[in-house]
């Protein structure tokens, strides 16, 4: 593959936007399929990247002596590329009809559009400033997709949105600098490319900056002091908290924590140190907060949106153990909680459109009406919580193996906090299925009046569409279970095709 | 918003208008009652409350302030060189050069002269463009026009120039004609010895500047203006400061390639000598005198 | 015979003011823009032949103004540093006059204009003085001018609170003009002479002697304060935000992007050419000007974050990123120096965009400031909301835009000096999100549509449109992705100086 | 002692120099009434001349006049400071009809000259 085909990757989402936001495709439909065949043909692009990695990586050009912009396709972008590419095509198909009911399609998969361009920038950036520019580049996509309402909650929640990227990319610059600043070449290499004879008498330093900006990109990743930010950007609609906040821009947090510890620093450098103690400590925490805070919280989204803080944090835990080992479990985990987080706000976001109904205590009896919905959530909710044969019991069964490997004390706490994470992800998320199958005695929900937003109520359509669907007796679209079904089987096939795929990752990342 | 507009010269009508009229005779009333004068009372808004200003929060440091600098540097004057003393290092070559060869290189017997003119001539320009500057300011903001006066005061105004036509002052104008002449000639004489004695453009062009206003003053800028118009400003200031500009430039630029731009220089000692020295020290006696009267008028009529 | 580059800097300086006194001589306001525009495109184009003339030989000359040598006559010194600002000064005076001047002829009254233009080939002749002058009595002179210029651009708006605000401004200016006039006086009192090389030669004498150790402490400190209190440093900066943010469009553009540069040009020429740099760090000015610079980018930063009227925030951030500047200088090393000055030219280019682009906003919205009215103008004038957006993204600091490369030059110059490192990295990292959290509401704000927006369609404004909106907005891109070129040319001057 | 006030009473128009200057700078900055914040200025600048005038003046010299040809260094006293005393005073002159320009329109809107207060009601102004 001739690696030129990385910039088509990355501009074919920018021209699509582009286009859009041109008063050229005056119809929906003509719209709705100009902006697929842009998701679509940026996928396989992508997808052949991914298969038919170019041996080079592209140079654009030198900022200074120390900083280039540069793409490079290794093993770490393949897998977060892979992830990336398969589902943004599906959110885009289910956001096709969640955006009927919010208005304001143009911008939004405008800056959907532009969102995927950058997460791929982040995915095949090859230097640290690259990927600090995609970095700041998608808070300034995803902020408008945050504010997408443009009412004070949307407003409130993206100012809060842009405070803790812009404080954690502020951080990350630190790492940036310091790193051009104390290494020879600024290309990511497995082990760490730092200038070991440079660094003498500095470690502490290093490692201190390390710290700090591992925090700082961490904020993107939900870490524990800078995670407030993700329950409160629950407010957008929801293709937006399902991909980007369960997989681009999370993960596009953790995918640059990976590239500071196993890229940047080097694992050598770091292993033993305080700052790998500090992280891991800050990782273990947020994995039993974030479980906690998921258990206590009724709204269905912000319920979703804690339990991505603490499986993020399996991931960063995976990522702190600084052993090959953990590289490999935390990129599974990443895969597979992309996937299955994915699906479970796409459950809510199907939910939620039809009805309007936020809280999860309101939704009792719901499974019958919803049956493909509902069918699809708990066995994502099975992933979730590791049950074998599912991909999610894979994943965290690396995770504990390589924690146990280290071998550590704050090793095996991290173990058992991953443990009692997933005795809780069990609780939250089987009292959701429960509540829907077996109704307790509240009474279920009215259908003819569904609490909505002010804007869907003045909305005839809408309402002759509930209504109508009231009728049926069936609350789901075709194209949203489309979606669902294709995620439920992409679920139960990584689920048995673990060991495939285990192997592929093991040789992709030890690939120079 | 300019609700409370109004004149410098309020408080001048009202003393006029007041009860002391020493100067109106009695019979004109018809003049004295055309102009409304607002009050001045009424006109000022309502004075902010001591909360508000933060009146005396920096005095404190002010003070301290300027106690520390004053004893700095009464401190610095202890150790700098004594006053007077022939070995001070400003005593150095410099001086030595434009004392012993300032006459033979630029042929002023004045050597501030010759040393603001053509040594430094660079700065003098600068300080001349300075005067320009100063002027086109004043004119900026105080030249009438639609936002800062309105047909009141322009009444007023009005009112104000009859009063002081029909009372200029006898002894003022008299002593003006008997004065005047003597200025302008001594003011013209400061000029062009500029480079033979003390003075020179600076100077001679106050002096004439101060005659201008004094005629002004005794017979009403309407007279001055009978031969000295805002166009006769304009021009003389610019097309002085225009040749003064040209001349430097040109000594500049030619005598930095190592050109020789000598103008003849004449005997030292003779009025027509020292080459452009001469010219420039008239150039700046316009300017001065220009802008001086020109900063007076500004100021008491608006405009020139 | 000179080769006859070397004639640049004079021509330039004396063209920008001839044609300053010629201006009131012409008849229309339109000439005299005319007049304006070449004039300073014409001094761009020059120095920018000077500055191609003079990098790549290395060359540092003196010009005798006259035919007298050194002591006696006045010298301009030209360097590649000193060629980069006169280029920057020029060309984006000519911009900021060429994109402003719309809004400018609503501003001032008709029979005022020809004394703006004035004014302004003024200023930017004493700007150009200011930058090459070697002789410390002419920049004294110059600065005057450009003290008096640079209030008469901010009356000449005349409301009532440009004049309040400028009466303030000049009462500071003259406070400082004032300490450096005794400054003057007292380095002349012990040394004899006014030109930087002798001054230079003496100080050293006299520091090897250990004569007047005290005066010079106290005169670098004088002149130190006085070019502060002008170029708008923390304690000294109050009157910043006012005079800048009312006065008309150019002005606040060219005050903010230049004038303020240009005193900090004549203070680093002043520390390099008289004290030596060395002896300035030893003196500790270093150290004052370091932390004054660091709470002025916190203190600009948190005034800018409260502040509505857009054109006052421009301002208020002006004054962080004087601090910015500063600090770099305060950094003791010498990479931190041209750490400042590319920021200085970073700034120079990024701050008019953004006034220019503000000024545009609120021309087609009804001359609306307030950043809460200004919804949705970007729709009506997409080159102003371009124009503001990347000047925005530059000061939040996206790689790729002039101001991430600043920043990361400070912070690599701040790695060179331990003991000032993590203070100065952490007031740029808060400054850096407060930079965020004020310009980026604002960059959505005016991208959102509103009822106003699809509104009649706006006149076309040319000079803004097609000359100053885009080169400004080149020259931000360029300066963030061939940086390094325009940092080689800065320390190849400083090195020079 | 008497060596100090030898000095003191030689130095005497620096220190009087300063001394105004000081007195100039505190009324510049405590000063409300706009016009004597103005006549604080011009003495705080003259004070500077003075000082400036008092370093040119060497003991026994005559004024650098040329008088009878005598071309020698040691008659005539410095030349320099009066040259820029002279620019000093042009500048001064120029920023006091400035300054007065200013406070004049200031006065005809607000009707004080009182610093403060302006301040106050500049700062109420809508724009």
């Amino acid at each position: 593959m001739p690696n030129i085909l990385i910039i088509f990757s990355l501009l074919t989402p920018f021209i699509g936007a582009f286009v859009l936001t041109q008063p050229w495709l005056p119809e929906k439909k003509q719209r709705e399929k100009w902006i697929m065949g842009s998701v679509l043909l940026t996928s396989l692009i992508t997808l052949a990247l991914v298969i038919f990695p170019p041996a080079n990586p592209l140079k654009l050009f030198k900022l200074t002596s120390h900083l280039t912009l540069a793409f490079h396709v290794d093993g770490l972008s393949r897998i977060f590329a892979l992830l990336v590419a398969l589902l943004w095509p599906l959110t885009t198909l289910y956001a096709f009809d969640y955006m009927q009911h919010e208005g304001g399609e143009r911008r939004f998969f405008g800056f959907f559009l532009v969102a995927y361009g950058i997460v791929l920038g982040i995915a095949f950036a090859a230097t640290m400033v690259t990927l600090y520019l995609f970095f700041e580049l998608l808070t300034l996509a995803t902020l408008p997709l945050v504010m997408h309402k443009m009412d004070d909650k949307a407003r409130f929640a993206g100012f809060r949105y842009l405070l803790y990227s812009m404080i954690g990319a502020a951080l990350g610059l630190m790492s940036v600098i310091f790193l051009s600043a104390y290494s020879d070449t600024d290309y990511f290499i497995i082990g760490g490319i730092l200038n070991q004879s440079r660094v003498l008498g500095m470690e502490n330093i290093l490692q201190g900056i390390f710290a700090v900006s591992f925090f700082g990109f961490g904020v993107k990743a939900a870490l524990f002091p800078g995670y407030a930010w993700l329950p409160i950007a629950s407010v957008a609609p929801t293709p937006v908290t399902a991909l980007l906040h369960a997989v681009a821009v999370v993960k596009a947090g953790v995918f640059a924590c990976i590239r500071l510890v196993y890229y940047g620093f080097g694992t050598e450098f770091l292993i033993g140190s305080f700052a790998q103690d500090i992280t891991m400590i800050a990782t273990v925490i947020t994995i039993v907060f974030g479980s906690v805070m998921a258990l206590r919280s009724d709204h269905f989204k912000r319920r979703l949106a804690y339990s991505t803080i603490s499986n993020l944090s399996y991931i960063m835990f995976g990522v702190t153990l600084m052993t090959e080992a953990g590289l490999q479990a935390a990129s599974l985990h990443m895969l597979y909680h992309g996937v299955i987080k994915i699906t479970l706000f796409f459950c809510v976001g199907a939910v939620y459109a039809k009805t309007g109904w936020e809280y999860i205590s309101r939704l009792s009896g719901l499974g019958s009406k919803m049956p493909i919905t509902f069918a699809t959530f708990t066995l994502a909710s099975l992933a979730l919580m590791g049950i074998p044969p599912l991909p999610g019991f894979w994943s965290k069964f690396a995770l504990g193996k390589a924690a146990v490997e280290l071998g550590t004390k704050i090793g095996y706490f991290g173990l058992a906090a991953i443990m009692l994470s997933a005795l809780l992800t069990a609780l939250y998320q089987m009292s959701v299925v429960l509540q829907v199958y077996f109704p307790t005695e509240v009474q279920p929900g009215d259908l003819s009046q569904p609490r909505t937003t002010h804007r869907q109520q003045k909305s005839p359509r809408y309402l002759m569409r509930i209504a109508r669907a009231a009728q049926s007796g069936l609350l789901e679209s075709k194209r949203m279970n489309l979606v669902l079904l294709i995620l439920s089987l992409m679920i139960l096939l990584m689920g048995f095709t673990d060991g495939p795929i285990e192997k592929w990752f093991n040789t992709i990342l030890t690939m120079p | 918003m300019k609700i409370f507009k109004g004149r410098f010269f309020q408080n001048l009508i009202m003393w006029v208008n007041g009860d002391t009229e020493h100067f109106l005779p009695p019979a004109d009333t018809k003049m004295m009652e055309s102009p409304k004068v607002p009050s001045v009372t009424q006109t000022l808004r309502p004075l902010p409350t001591k909360d508000e200003v933060f009146l005396g929060s920096f005095t404190g440091l002010s003070i301290f302030l300027v106690i520390g600098l004053v004893s700095i540097l009464l401190l610095t004057t202890y150790n700098l060189p004594l006053f007077g003393d022939p070995d001070n290092p400003v005593v150095n070559e410099v001086i030595k050069r434009y004392v012993e060869k300032g006459v033979e290189e630029t042929g002023a017997i004045n050597v501030v002269a010759g040393m603001i003119l053509d040594y430094r001539a660079f700065d003098t320009l600068g300080e001349a463009s300075v005067l320009l500057l100063a002027g086109t300011s004043v004119m900026m903001l105080l030249l009438k026009d639609i936002k800062n006066t309105d047909p009141e005061d322009d009444q007023i105004a009005a009112y104000e120039m009859e009063i002081e036509e029909r009372n200029r002052d006898l002894i003022l104008q008299k002593i003006t004609m008997i004065l005047l002449p003597a200025i302008i000639l001594y003011g013209i004489y400061v000029v062009i010895n500029g480079h033979l004695s003390p003075g020179g453009g600076f100077s001679g062009g106050a002096i004439l500047g101060a005659g201008l206003i004094l005629y002004a003053s005794a017979f009403g800028t309407n007279e001055v203006r009978k031969i000295f118009t805002m166009k006769t400003f304009k021009i003389l200031t610019t097309s002085a400061l225009m040749t003064y500009a040209i001349c430097k430039t040109y000594v500049f630029l030619l005598g930095a390639n190592g050109i020789d731009t000598r103008i003849p220089l004449g005997t030292p000692g003779a009025i027509f000598s020292s080459g452009l020295i001469f010219v420039l020290d008239v150039c700046v006696g316009i300017i001065v005198a220009c802008t001086m009267y020109g900063f007076y008028s500004i100021f008491t009529t608006g405009e020139i | 015979m000179l080769p006859l580059h070397y004639n640049i800097p004079a021509i330039s300086i004396l063209a920008c003011l001839i044609s300053g006194i010629v201006i009131p001589l012409l008849p229309s306001e339109r000439a005299a823009l005319r007049l304006n525009l070449t004039v300073s495109g014409f001094v761009a184009f020059l120095s920018a032949i000077l500055l191609y003339k003079v990098v790549p030989n290395n060359e540092y000359f003196v010009y005798t103004m006259g035919s007298f040598p050194a002591p006696w006559g006045n010298e301009l010194a030209v360097g590649p540093l000193e060629a980069l600002m006169a280029f920057v000064f020029g060309l984006v005076t000519f911009l900021s006059l060429a994109g402003g001047v719309q809004t400018l002829f609503h501003d001032i009254l008709p029979g005022k204009r020809n004394f703006f233009f004035t004014m302004l080939n003024m200023l930017l002749a004493s700007l150009l003085a200011m930058t090459y002058t070697n002789d410390l009595f002419t920049s004294y002179v110059f600065i005057e001018i450009s003290t008096l210029a640079a209030c008469a651009i901010v009356v000449a708006r005349d409301t009532p609170k440009t004049i309040g605000s400028t009466i303030r401004y000049l009462a500071l200016s003259l406070l400082g003009s004032g300490l450096f006039l005794i400054g003057v006086v007292l380095l002349y009192c012990i040394t004899g002479h006014l030109l930087m090389p002798h001054l230079q030669m003496q100080i050293l004498r006299l520091i090897a002697t250990g004569k007047y150790a005290m005066p010079i402490t106290l005169i670098a400190g004088l002149l130190f304060v006085g070019i502060a209190i002008k170029s708008a440093l923390f304690p000294f900066g109050t009157w910043l935000p006012m005079a800048h943010g009312g006065a008309t469009t150019t002005s606040s553009a060219i005050l903010s992007g230049l004038v303020l540069k240009g005193y900090i040009m004549l203070l680093v020429k002043i520390f390099y050419r008289i004290f030596t740099i060395d002896l300035i760090r030893s003196l500790h000015v270093t150290d004052v000007m370091y932390v004054c610079g660091l709470i002025g980018m916190i203190y600009g930063s948190i005034e800018a974050y409260r502040e509505e009227h857009i054109k006052r925030m421009l301002a208020h951030s002006s004054m962080a990123q004087i601090g910015y500047i500063f600090m770099g200088l305060g950094l003791d090393v010498n990479l931190g120096i041209a750490a400042a000055f590319l920021q200085i030219v970073v700034h120079a280019f990024v701050k008019p965009l953004l006034f220019l682009s503000a000024g545009r906003l609120s021309e087609i919205y009804n001359h609306e400031k307030s950043s809460y009215r200004l919804r949705g103008s970007a729709h009506k004038d997409w080159v102003a909301g371009i124009g503001f957006t990347l000047g925005s993204l530059s000061m939040v600091g996206i790689p790729l835009l002039g101001g991430f490369l600043a920043k990361y030059y400070l912070i690599e110059a701040a790695m060179q000096n331990p003991y000032k490192l993590w203070p100065a990295l952490f007031t740029l990292m808060i400054s850096a999100v407060m930079n965020a959290l004020y310009y980026i509401p604002g960059v959505i704000a005016i991208w959102t549509r509103s009822e106003l927006s699809t509104a009649n369609p706006v006149e076309h404004n040319i000079g803004f449109t097609w000359i100053a909106a885009p080169v400004l907005s080149i020259a931000v891109v360029f300066l963030g992705v061939n940086g390094t070129y325009v940092m080689e040319i800065i320390q190849r001057g400083l090195a020079l100086l | 002692m008497n060596n100090l006030l030898k000095t003191m009473i030689n130095d005497r128009f620096m220190i009087a120099a300063v001394l105004l200057f000081g007195f100039g700078f505190m009324n510049l900055l405590l000063q409300k009434n706009l016009i004597r914040k103005i006549i604080s200025f011009n003495i705080m600048e003259s004070s500077i001349f003075l000082f400036l005038a008092s370093q040119g003046y060497i003991n026994g010299r005559i004024a650098p006049i040329i008088v009878d040809g005598i071309l020698d260094a040691d008659v005539y006293i410095n030349p320099i400071p009066s040259g820029l005393v002279l620019t000093g005073i042009v500048v001064s002159v120029s920023v006091t009809a400035f300054f007065l320009a200013l406070t004049v329109r200031l006065y005809n809107i607000y009707k004080t000259v009182d610093f403060d207060e302006i301040m106050l009601l500049v700062n109420k102004e809508a724009e």
